[in-house]
């Protein structure tokens, strides 16, 4: 039935190959969108088919073995395939989101050097995700994981002839190398436990299956929980991994949509969400993870407060959103987390792409004015809203979901998320607290992006100031569809207060999750003082906090626009730790990359030049120093010749004869 | 008087010592065509002799399975001695083969220089086959006495008059000591029989404490490990070989060294082998020392003639091992690797005796700049024979170092086959060096004086394919060796 | 044919070689065409080896071929025993696949003395088959040794400007290592005759069953230990490969690195570890902690090496740490994902100096600084390196991360767990500084006017690479092929050396490719929710 | 009788030994010459005295007689001078030292040593009896015949060697 | 009532005087005569260990020496009448010219 699950990635692999292959002969560009968007858009259609077919499948749990892949003693890997509710509903995301970026792409990437090369890279990056999403094992996964993570170096790195792009994409590729450092130590270890449990798998249903073999809380599920999750705090920007995603701003926009917004971001969340089982064993783990994610929240919205480069902001508030799933995850809320992470892909891609509408426009004006001002300067732009109308709806329908305004899709998964740090067994108020004064900095920061590019006067260099086109349609149509998620897709997971509330409006996504998160379901539990009520509380002071936060911006950004400065005069040392994102690049190179490199300097010339070499050259040239002496006894003299034998004869007689 | 006639006959065994008769008359009838001869003309006499050494080698041959002793003891055709005749005699022959070309071009073209490589080689025999000190003596100054000659043999050359008389006062210091220790042998035992030396020392227990017998020992040792050139003997060693014509060192570092090695073997291990206590530890340090001066000090050297000539000391150094080793396989393990080395050398040599322009001031390190480029045959040749000196597989000098440490280790000289191997890694370095030079340096010279003449071109090929079949089937002449024990 | 197929295959490039030296000096191309031909007709020659399926089942000595070859009574008796088995299978046919391309790459870099030059590929192409494929430790040593001269003439004919000191510094340091080896095998030798064993030569098969005092295995451990080690080679005796590497012509660095380097973790698997047991598992924490030195060491100092050549040459040291540490696991994951590194290495690092050699005969310098942007001006240059460098840090889908996953996987189940985390970081070194090269040299702006006109790779330079490429790619992604043929093999080795049957676990319901697998978890019936 | 010996021993090897160090300490080399012959002369005395006559009368004649006179002959024809024992003192010193430890060595290994008891039947009354020549005689050619012979080969080679090396021209 | 013991010590003492000469002459005839003196200590050794013993072995092993000694005695001074004729010199002090 589900025999041809492989399809699905193996669409977008056929588009790499054909674009990566041929893209230089067929150097039509529309030719090359073409094969590009129709490859993922065929694997889009082919999800939506199985997805389809699982919904009315009472079986939810399918796995599919293409090939076996390595097998060696008690390692046993396929080329496996899962198919459940969580990784329908991420096919459906990732090969969804994918074409319409792909489309988008088509008109954003227009002209520019190496076009086929981009939509390969994007379709290479759709099959590494797929294959990560599906992957039905810890090891298929890790293929998309890393490929993932490839991709996003090659993407990052697009603009390679820039040394700040190509250094953005290799510090991507090493942080996450960090992460999957994490992750390996993470799968050997669980691998290793379960084998001494006499359960040798790698196999994501085995892994459930048997997981209750290991200790419940015991280190080993502590450790390997921790494990993974440095793994996905790599993937995902969380701290300390974290700042790989804004540099990685470098690439071209429709890849910060695609990649570090909407899919390969959330890769640590659904990695997390696939192996509920065994980190809902670990409650240290779990907190660790909430307490991580709540601090990323925080954090990375302080830093998006004062970042002036459009999509700066926006990769910060993205850090600080996977911060929400974060906790989501850590207090068992699962599907909460998942929903965000839906949600989430909608509104910041559609932000993603709303800001690569403004800047193709920008560029497109200061093109045509030859001028060199930064194109993704905020203070450059302003008073928007009337040149690229389309484009400033989405962009503000998106803007409105990710502020948690009510009934735009962010209201419903940001709200379950700080609904359940509360009211979770896992939870906490100081939770909710960091998560709600996050919400409150998201809504300031992010209102007072769009005030800044969308109202006010134009601030734009005079020449270039008319010259600021609406975006084709081929831009636009991604828009409008991913605004329309943005605002409705809220609508799948309804929390139940609510839900009641508009005559019993089931919460979709949690019913349809349920057998995946069926073992994990007893987290789910709400403590003493969760009612209804309270959630009714809790939702309206979220709401409260949006509204504050964009009253805020307002007032700060457009009725007083002289506040900002002052206040940045009043706080100067604040402001600069802000927007130098507290120092923490600064930190982590004193700290580890320097001293990595002056390490490897040392061991070079003193250790292995002077030291190693030294000893193995010292022992030639004391060899060959010494022959250099023993060469004088041989004088040329005869009587030193006759000397030496009867020193000789002496000395053999002494000591034969005193033996 | 009739009876003493018959007494004396009746001691007289011709075939025992059948191979050296022939040669010391072929080089005594030798003696005389060259006396008849026109002056200048050697060739034939070089042709003669070579005869000479194939005849014997025929006579030889033929008494392999024929054990003869006579003259009331004083010699013994066994394998052992005849295994070391065809050692001196393939040494004499290769060395005939690359002389007469030599000879001229160094304007030497005397006919008695093969007549004294000769009597030199009939005086190796006997060494190899006496089995009374006074035989072996008489041989050993046969030898010594023709190689002070021939080491000088260029008279009006500095260098091989000092070679020369170096050798000789030396020669006759070391003979001192020699004759010294048997003479305290003799006191000691009442005979100079080898054979008898080992009734009387192996019969009572306290000789073993007599110093009377053990400096003796010691004395007698020194006279051979001289010939050897075992450190601390070695010294005049390096002067020689680079002072004497060229061939001669080659056959120096061969044949007299390998007459030395028998005698010293069958002395030590027929006669002495009751105070093997004492000899094997004074061995082991002796092998050590030589192994380490040779190597060593070789490192340094620029003459190439000069190098050979240490690096010939420390193979002595390795043979020294079998000895001390003293099992079966040790012994036969020198047998092989003297003729493993006669080979190897003697093709180095040779091509050193083409390479070399009159006066042989070209023979160092930078004189061999690109020789392998220029001519790259001799190049190849010339490197089988140094990769078989370093001991590289598959070459003679492996097997025979192979042979040697084998027996070592079987005796449980642990220590002594490492510092042996390792010894031969520092050896690597420079004879890795003339190929260096040869090879990976660019040429200066065009080399185009060398002149492939027929008979040292046959000596280094005859030797390269020697030195190549004793790597690759050891195995008839290993077993040879073998059988070549007493 | 079939039983004297191994001679036939070690030999025959020895003919080649005779074929080479009779032709006529100034023949340049002929000269390459036949040793090309050559070295493909030893490939064509050694692949029944490979196809063959009886490795998948038979852990034992294939295509066997004894005959006596020297005997000198008890002295010692040495035989020609050749024989393959699962694992010196992957190197044979490792090394005569590399050969051709060896060859093929010099097709324009080698000038002068080509003659000399296609001889002595050619006979390092025997001397490093017969290597494998002996199995009497004598006829081994002699191939062991015979390896170096080629090598030496390589590495000081037509290295580079230091070339000199580089040749002898390789001759003699890894001479030293295996004279002292030397010295262990006749102990052994003797050991083996004096206790009455009975044994033909110096067959390595018969000195498995010798059992040695403990105290003794330790010392011939060490003798082997240092030798090998110095050939794989480890930490702190690695220092002689960066100058050969450096220094080498391409083909020599190709060979080197691609089959010679494995010369010493073969010696370990095959020698070292089964003849001395006991000394191994004393000895084993501090090898293993050597090996994982040397992964983390040759990353950091490969990452600040100027010269793209000997940074490769430094990662070959902390790629040959997976594979020692996979060695030492000491069970099937991590043995057979060394043997597998083996030769993924023997891939990836063959073609990052078939790269380097590309660049070098372009721009006749190595030093990273020199270049920049050469994307620009060698797109596809630039994708074939984009794959081997990811080949190299073992992306997945790559045949580098098969093997270093099943290292570390493997090293992890052994008793030495905390070294394999330590190792695991050697995953994050890896990307540092092949990425960074990468950058440095394909990335940033083309300012070097020298690197504007640089041509894209020929056909030529396509066609050594492709076969290169295609193996990256079938490792990584079916690396069964090969582990299949290796497994009964090495589960044979490592119950050899630790006594142990090694875990087998036969997999589960492995459904068929193309049927829905149902698992064994039930649907989980929808039940109401509660509040 | 016995004494008289004694005393005759002791005066002849005084004599013998400060003609020994003559030979090493004359700076004219023919006044070594001349006290080495006054050695041989003092040991062909002792020969006598250990009844070998035969032995005593070629050590005149070959070694006093011809030995002697050659060197003394080839002295004359190089025409040497006086010579210094030695100009490097450390070698002095080094010759010394090993010169005095090997004659302590010496000393003590004769003295210490185990001779062997006499084997033969060769007393002084059989050579008295006999006559000492025809001893050395029926010796040389029944036992001790091949290295006579050989010797022969060892006088032609010095023959051959010496004209070799001392002609002028080839 | 002589010895052997006192015939042994003297030759002793006579080689040990040889061997000084050796080592400190530099004339080479006369370092070839201390080289004689040693070999004539050898012979009353060997003639009075005959004589002690009562063989004959020692005295033909001394004819022997002799007649070394004069072969010797031949092929030495030829080769040092060959190198006079090059150096005009028989220094040992001037061969020096092989060295190292």
């Amino acid at each position: 039935m589900y025999d041809n699950l492989w399809l699905i990635p193996l669409f977008p692999f056929v588009g790499f190959l054909i674009n990566g292959l041929l893209g230089k002969k067929i150097r039509n560009e529309k030719i090359i969108g073409a094969i590009a968007t129709l490859a993922i858009f065929s694997s889009f259609v082919v999800s939506c088919h199985y997805f389809m077919q699982l919904l009315d499948d009472p079986q939810k749990i399918h796995q599919v073995v293409v090939a076996k892949w390595i097998t060696a003693g008690p390692l046993h890997v396929n080329w496996e395939f899962l198919l459940d509710p969580l990784s329908g509903l991420m096919i459906l995301n990732v090969s969804g989101l994918a074409t319409l970026i792909t489309l988008y792409s088509i008109g954003y990437m227009h002209g520019e050097e190496g076009y086929a090369r981009f939509f390969s890279y994007m379709n290479l990056f759709a099959f590494a995700m797929l294959m990560l999403v599906l992957g039905g094992n810890a090891l298929v996964l890790f293929v998309g994981w890393e490929g993932v993570g490839l991709c996003s170096y090659l993407l990052i790195g697009y603009y390679y002839e820039k040394k700040s792009a190509s250094d953005a994409g290799k510090k991507a590729f090493v942080v996450n190398r960090v992460g999957d450092f994490g992750f390996l130590l993470g799968l050997f270890t669980l691998f290793w436990s379960l084998g001494q449990k006499g359960v040798w798998t790698i196999n994501f249903v085995e892994i459930a299956e048997n997981v209750h073999l290991l200790e419940n809380g015991g280190l080993v599920v502590t450790v390997v929980t921790l494990c993974f999750f440095l793994g996905a705090t790599g993937k995902s920007a969380q701290i300390p991994l974290y700042t790989w995603l804004p540099d990685a701003m470098e690439g071209p926009t429709p890849v910060s949509a695609l990649i570090h917004a909407a899919t390969m971001v959330t890769a640590g969340v659904y990695m997390i969400a696939r192996m509920n089982g065994l980190f809902a064993m670990a409650p240290d783990t779990m907190m660790t993870i909430a307490i991580v994610g709540a601090a990323t929240a925080l954090f990375a919205a302080t830093i998006g407060l004062a970042q002036n480069d459009i999509k700066r902001v926006l990769a910060y508030s993205t850090v600080s959103q996977l911060g929400y799933m974060f906790l989501a995850m850590g207090v068992g809320a699962f599907t909460a987390g998942i929903f965000h992470l839906l949600t989430h892909a909608f509104f910041k891609a559609c932000l993603f792409l709303g800001s690569g509408s403004v800047i193709h426009g920008m560029h497109h004006a200061f093109h045509h004015a030859h001028l060199n001002d930064d194109p993704q300067d905020m203070r450059n732009m302003g008073g928007l809203r009337k040149k690229m109308p389309i484009t400033f709806i989405t962009f503000l329908c998106s803007t409105l979901a990710i502020s948690g305004i009510p009934f735009f899709s962010g209201f419903f998964s940001k709200d379950e998320i700080l609904w359940w740090s509360f009211a979770s067994t896992r939870g906490h108020w100081i939770l909710w607290a960091v998560g709600a004064f996050a919400a409150l900095l998201t809504a300031f920061y992010m209102f007072r992006l769009v005030f800044m590019t969308f109202f006010g006067e134009q601030k734009t260099a005079a020449a270039a100031k008319d010259h600021i086109p609406e975006s084709p349609f081929v831009i636009t149509f991604p828009l409008m569809v991913l605004a329309t998620l943005a605002t409705f897709g809220g609508l799948l997971g309804v929390p139940h207060a609510l839900g009641k509330l508009f005559g019993h409006m089931p919460n979709i996504l949690e019913e349809f999750l349920a057998p995946v998160f069926e073992h994990t379901q007893h987290l789910h539990e709400i403590h003493a003082h969760g009612s209804a009520s309270t959630e009714y509380m809790f939702m309206s002071i979220s709401v409260a906090i949006a509204v504050v936060g964009i009253g805020i911006a307002w007032v700060m950004y457009c009725k007083n626009p002289e506040l900002p400065g002052r206040f940045v005069a009043a706080f100067p040392k604040l402001h600069r730790a802000v927007f130098n994102k507290w120092y923490i690049d600064e930190f982590y190179d004193a700290m580890v990359v320097n001293p990595t490199k002056k390490l490897g300097t040392v061991l070079w010339q003193i250790f292995d030049a002077r030291f190693v070499d030294g000893l193995v050259n010292g022992v030639a040239k004391v060899v060959r120093g010494s022959g250099r002496v023993l060469r004088y006894t041989q004088t040329g003299y005869t009587h030193n010749y006759a000397l030496s034998m009867a020193v000789g004869v002496v000395v053999i007689i002494a000591i034969c004869v005193i033996n | 008087m009739e009876n003493l006639v018959q007494t004396a006959m009746q001691n007289v065994n011709f075939a025992a010592i059948m191979p050296s008769l022939v040669l010391a008359c072929f080089g005594m009838a030798l003696l005389l065509i060259v006396v008849f001869s026109r002056r200048g003309a050697t060739l034939h006499v070089a042709g003669l002799s070579l005869l000479a050494l194939l005849t014997t080698a025929y006579v030889a041959f033929t008494g392999w399975n024929n054990l003869q002793t006579g003259f009331a003891g004083h010699v013994v055709l066994d394998k052992f001695s005849l295994f070391f005749t065809f050692i001196f005699l393939i040494a004499a022959a290769l060395t005939i083969l690359m002389s007469d070309s030599y000879l001229k071009r160094e304007g030497y073209p005397v006919g008695e220089y093969y007549v004294l490589i000769l009597f030199c080689t009939v005086g190796a025999m006997v060494m190899a086959s006496g089995t009374d000190m006074m035989t072996i003596f008489v041989g050993l100054e046969v030898l010594s006495l023709s190689l002070y000659v021939l080491a000088g043999f260029f008279r009006g050359q500095l260098r091989s008059n000092e070679a020369g008389l170096k050798y000789f006062l030396l020669g006759a210091f070391s003979t001192g000591f020699l004759l010294y220790g048997m003479a305290l042998i003799y006191g000691v035992t009442g005979t100079t029989n080898l054979v008898e030396i080992n009734q009387v020392l192996s019969s009572g227990s306290a000789i073993s404490a007599n110093p009377m017998a053990l400096v003796g020992m010691l004395l007698l040792a020194t006279g051979f490990l001289f010939k050897i050139a075992i450190a601390p003997f070695h010294m005049w060693a390096p002067d020689v070989y680079q002072g004497a014509p060229t061939p001669i060192t080659a056959f120096m570092s061969a044949g007299p060294k390998a007459a030395a090695f028998a005698a010293l073997m069958r002395i030590f291990l027929v006669s002495l082998g009751s105070l093997q206590g004492t000899w094997e530890g004074a061995l082991w340090v002796l092998a050590v020392l030589t192994m380490v001066t040779g190597n060593f000090i070789a490192l340094n050297q620029r003459d190439i003639k000069r190098m050979l000539a240490y690096s010939s000391i420390a193979h002595a150094g390795y043979a020294l091992v079998g000895l001390v080793a003293a099992n079966e396989i040790g012994i036969s393990g020198v047998l092989y690797y003297m003729l493993a080395y006669t080979f190897m050398n003697i093709g180095a040599f040779a091509v050193l005796v083409l390479a070399g322009k009159k006066g042989e001031e070209n023979l160092t390190l930078d004189g061999f700049a690109g020789f392998g480029y220029k001519r790259p045959l001799l190049g190849v040749l010339l490197s089988i024979c140094l990769f078989s000196l370093m001991g590289v597989p598959p070459t003679a000098g492996f097997t025979g170092k192979f042979y040697i440490f084998a027996g070592a280790l079987d005796a449980g000289y642990v220590w002594l086959a490492i510092l042996g191997v390792l010894n031969s890694a520092v050896s690597l370095y420079y004879y890795l060096r003339v190929m260096v030079f040869m090879y990976f340096k660019d040429p200066q010279e065009e080399f185009d004086w060398i002149q492939l003449k027929p008979g040292v071109t046959i000596c280094v090929v005859l030797s390269v394919i020697a030195v190549l079949y004793l790597g690759i089937l050891p195995g008839g002449v290993m077993s040879l060796a073998k059988l070549a024990l007493f | 044919m079939s039983e004297h197929l191994l001679s036939l295959m070690t030999f025959f490039p020895i003919l080649g070689m005779f074929i080479v030296l009779l032709l006529p000096r100034n023949a340049g191309g002929l000269l390459k065409s036949v040793a090309l031909v050559v070295s493909l007709i030893t490939f064509v020659i050694s692949l029944p080896l490979a196809l063959d399926p009886v490795f998948k089942t038979s852990a034992g000595m294939h295509y066997t071929e004894f005959a006596e070859w020297i005997s000198v009574g008890k002295y010692f008796t040495m035989n020609y025993s050749l024989g393959v088995d699962g694992i010196s299978l992957w190197l044979v046919m490792l090394t005569t696949f590399i050969m051709p391309i060896a060859i093929l790459s010099t097709w324009q870099a080698v000038t002068k003395h080509v003659k000399a030059y296609m001889a002595m590929m050619l006979l390092l192409e025997t001397a490093m088959l017969g290597a494998f494929v002996s199995l009497d430790l004598f006829l081994f040593y002699i191939f062991w040794e015979l390896m170096l001269i080629p090598m030496y003439f390589m590495i000081g004919i037509w290295g580079g400007a230091n070339r000199i000191y580089a040749a002898v510094k390789f001759f003699i340091y890894t001479a030293v290592g295996s004279l002292l080896m030397l010295v262990a095998i006749l102990f052994i030798y003797y050991q083996a005759v004096n206790s009455g064993m009975d044994i033909s030569g110096f067959s390595v098969t018969d000195f498995y069953n010798l059992s040695l005092d403990p105290q003794l295995q330790r010392w011939l451990f060490l003798a082997f230990a240092f030798s090998f080690a110095i050939k794989v080679p480890m930490f702190p005796v690695h220092t002689w490969l960066p100058d050969a590497h450096t220094e080498a012509p391409t083909a020599g660095s190709v060979i080197l690195a691609a089959v010679m380097l494995k010369m010493g973790t073969y010696g370990y698997l095959r020698f070292a570890m089964p003849l001395f047991p006991e000394a191994l598992r004393y000895y084993l924490p501090y090898l293993t902690a050597l090996a994982v030195i040397g992964i983390i060491y040759g990353a950091l100092v490969a990452m600040m090496q100027k010269d793209v050549k000997k940074l490769v040459a430094y990662s070959s040291v902390s790629h040959l740490g997976f594979v020692m540490l996979g060695i030492f696991a000491l069970n099937t994951v991590g043995v057979s994902g060394a043997v597998l590194q083996m030769i993924n290495h023997g891939i990836s690092t063959g073609a990052l100096f078939l790269i380097v050699g590309f660049i070098y005969e372009r721009r006749h310098t190595r030093l990273i600084s020199e270049f920049g942007g050469l994307s620009t001006s060698m797109p596809v240059f630039a994708v074939i390196f984009m794959i081997v460098t990811l080949s190299s840090i073992g992306l997945p889908g790559t045949n580098g991360f098969v093997g270093e996953f099943m290292i570390l996987m493997g090293a992890f189940q052994g008793e030495l767990r905390w070294f394999a985390v330590l190792a695991t970081s050697g995953v994050i070194l890896a990307a540092v500084y092949m990425l960074w090269m990468f950058q440095r040299v394909m990335f940033g702006k083309l300012d070097n006017p020298k690197n504007r006109d640089l041509k894209d790779l020929s056909l030529r330079e396509l066609c050594v690479m492709a076969p290169l490429l295609v193996f990256i790619f079938w490792i990584g992604v079916c690396p069964n092929t090969f582990l299949d043929k290796m497994t009964p093999a090495v589960d044979h080795m490592i119950e050899q050396i630790s006594g142990k049957k090694p875990i087998v676990v036969p997999q589960v319901l492995p459904a068929t490719p193309g049927q829905g697998h149902a698992a064994h978890i039930q649907a989980v019936e929808h039940g109401e929710h509660h509040e | 009788m016995e004494l008289l010996q004694l005393i005759f021993f002791y005066v002849v090897a005084l004599v013998t030994l400060v003609a020994g160090i003559g030979v090493i300490s004359c700076r004219n080399p023919i006044n070594s010459a001349i006290s080495l012959v006054m050695t041989f002369f003092c040991l062909a005395v002792f020969y006598v005295m250990l009844h070998a006559p035969f032995m005593a009368a070629i050590q005149v004649m070959v070694y006093a007689g011809a030995i002697m006179v050659l060197i003394i002959f080839v002295m004359m024809l190089l025409n040497q001078g006086l010579v210094a024992i030695g100009k490097h003192r450390h070698a002095l010193v080094g010759a010394g030292i090993a010169a005095a430890l090997l004659v302590v060595q010496m000393v003590i290994t004769v003295t210490k040593g185990q001779v062997s008891e006499p084997v033969g039947a060769i007393t002084a009354k059989v050579v008295e009896s006999v006559g000492h020549t025809q001893l050395i005689g029926q010796a040389m050619f029944t036992d001790f015949l091949l290295p006579f012979e050989i010797a022969s080969i060892l006088l032609l080679v010095a023959i051959v060697g010496a004209v070799v090396l001392a002609k002028r021209e080839v | 009532m002589i010895t052997l013991t006192h015939y042994m010590v003297l030759s002793a003492l006579l080689f040990t005087l040889g061997t000084i000469g050796v080592l400190t002459r530099k004339n080479a005839i006369v370092v070839f005569m201390c080289v004689e003196l040693m070999l004539n200590a050898v012979n009353l050794t060997f003639i009075a260990l005959s004589s002690h013993l009562g063989n004959m072995d020692g005295q033909i092993f001394v004819f022997f020496i002799m007649t070394v000694a004069a072969a010797e005695a031949a092929v030495g001074l030829a080769l040092m009448i060959a190198f006079f004729r090059n150096r005009e010199s028989i220094d040992v002090e001037d061969f020096s010219l092989l060295k190292w």
